[in-house]
């Protein structure tokens, strides 16, 4: 587990925990890692910034984003603690 | 590609006892070895129940022209628990089906090897087909599960089922 | 009625190893014993089909509101046999898929006894739902094997799948 | 098994033998009976004469035939020694 050093946790900033599956697993080199963010980031600014760290190939149109464990709205709120993870093409079955 | 990156998507994090009790409540569950499709069925026993439909997908030798040797499922648990509880409980709104039980296999599999099982109870048989397949298509559609096939060559490729 | 009159369309005239061999050849049979749904998923494995659809039709405790103890089923194995293998052949023409087998049983059956079974395998999922579907109205309307209902107060009625 | 003694087994007539299945074995109240009749009885006639024997109740209109274990046309010819079935509507599965 790691932690992007972008801010230290002070009242502007939230922690959240940030899961990897498939390709982005292997594009991230990592499970999971814990990030910390500006309060108010969105769920679309959060994947463009861990695309620049980790250098996605895929771009966001292609993706589906869960937050705790149910899908969840590009436009739904980021909440300190909350549980992110970016759904690239499933292909269960 | 290191497998400790995906150990996490590769086994469950239930027992198998939990998996075949969520899978009666809530109809779905992932599970990480194989599917014990007669238990599935005992749950699904109703006497009110005419037509019983079930589907198996079972890992092929080959996809379009290339030879497949083995595949890997890997599965995003939580999510995929909460997403096939809707899924059955939207086709129960939808069909006209008693029950209905599905559970996708994730880990290592062979040829051979079911991958995912889907079985509908209902009175008449026309809306056991309907749901059978309408879950299996949205399950497909829907349920965090990824898949590498493995080649001849030790190749191996991530596949997507848009294409 | 006296049960004599029906006795020949009661039980079959070949062998348990014969049913089966005949159903893993030509696609049908009918057994007047319990259907051994195994040997028959047996018979079906092929590792180039992807996609295993199984229907299974079994002794409702009613019929429309009127509560049903035990349904007595009669076939004309001959016909039966002849008429199935043309079936299965036609579904191998209009389906893509790899194989098929039906199994209808005759003979005295309770609440939840499994009287047919049909099961097809292809290399892709749509096929096989289609070609079981196909399979299954195709033995309702075409198979000659009747079926008498008997109720609590022991009335009992010949049914028909036409109304 | 009983025979209709219509005509003796001549030249000029046929001997085939008729199985019975569901409510048609009930009110002939047998499984089967050898029947002569005459060359070139078609299935239709055949039917009317051992409607008028049996007092079946379903008109021929809402039966099948089959003719050595097929299912064969009403206009099919019968054959000295022909197998011949009457079939009601069908229910299984």
């Amino acid at each position: 587990m790691r932690t992007i050093d972008m801010d230290t946790n002070t009242d502007s900033t939230m922690n959240i925990n940030v899961l990897y599956f498939a390709s982005l697993a292997d594009e991230a080199n990592c499970q999971q890692e814990t990030v910390t963010i500006q309060q108010s980031t969105s769920l679309t600014e959060l994947y463009e910034q861990l695309c620049q760290k980790h250098r996605f190939s895929r771009p966001q149109s292609e993706l589906r984003v869960a937050v705790n464990d149910y899908f969840a709205k590009w436009t739904d709120p980021i909440r300190d603690g909350d549980s992110v993870v970016f759904i690239t093409p499933v292909a269960g079955g | 590609m290191t497998d400790n990156v995906h150990g996490h998507s590769m086994t469950i994090k239930r027992s198998v006892d939990d998996v075949y009790k969520i899978a009666a409540r809530d109809g779905f569950a992932l599970l990480d070895i194989d599917i014990d499709e007669s238990r599935l069925k005992k749950t699904l026993d109703d006497d009110s129940c005419g037509a019983f439909v079930c589907f198996e997908g079972r890992v092929r030798n080959h996809n379009n022209d290339t030879s497949v040797e083995r595949l890997t499922y890997y599965g995003y648990e939580d999510l995929a628990l909460n997403q096939g509880r809707a899924i059955i409980e939207e086709a129960k709104k939808r069909f006209e089906i008693t029950h209905a039980i599905a559970i996708h296999r994730i880990g290592a599999l062979e040829v051979g090897d079911v991958a995912i099982w889907v079985g509908v109870v209902s009175a008449h048989r026309y809306p056991a087909f309907d749901a059978c397949r309408w879950i299996l298509d949205t399950i497909k559609a829907d349920i965090p599960v990824w898949k590498q096939e493995y080649y001849e060559d030790d190749s191996s490729k991530w596949l997507s089922n848009n294409g």
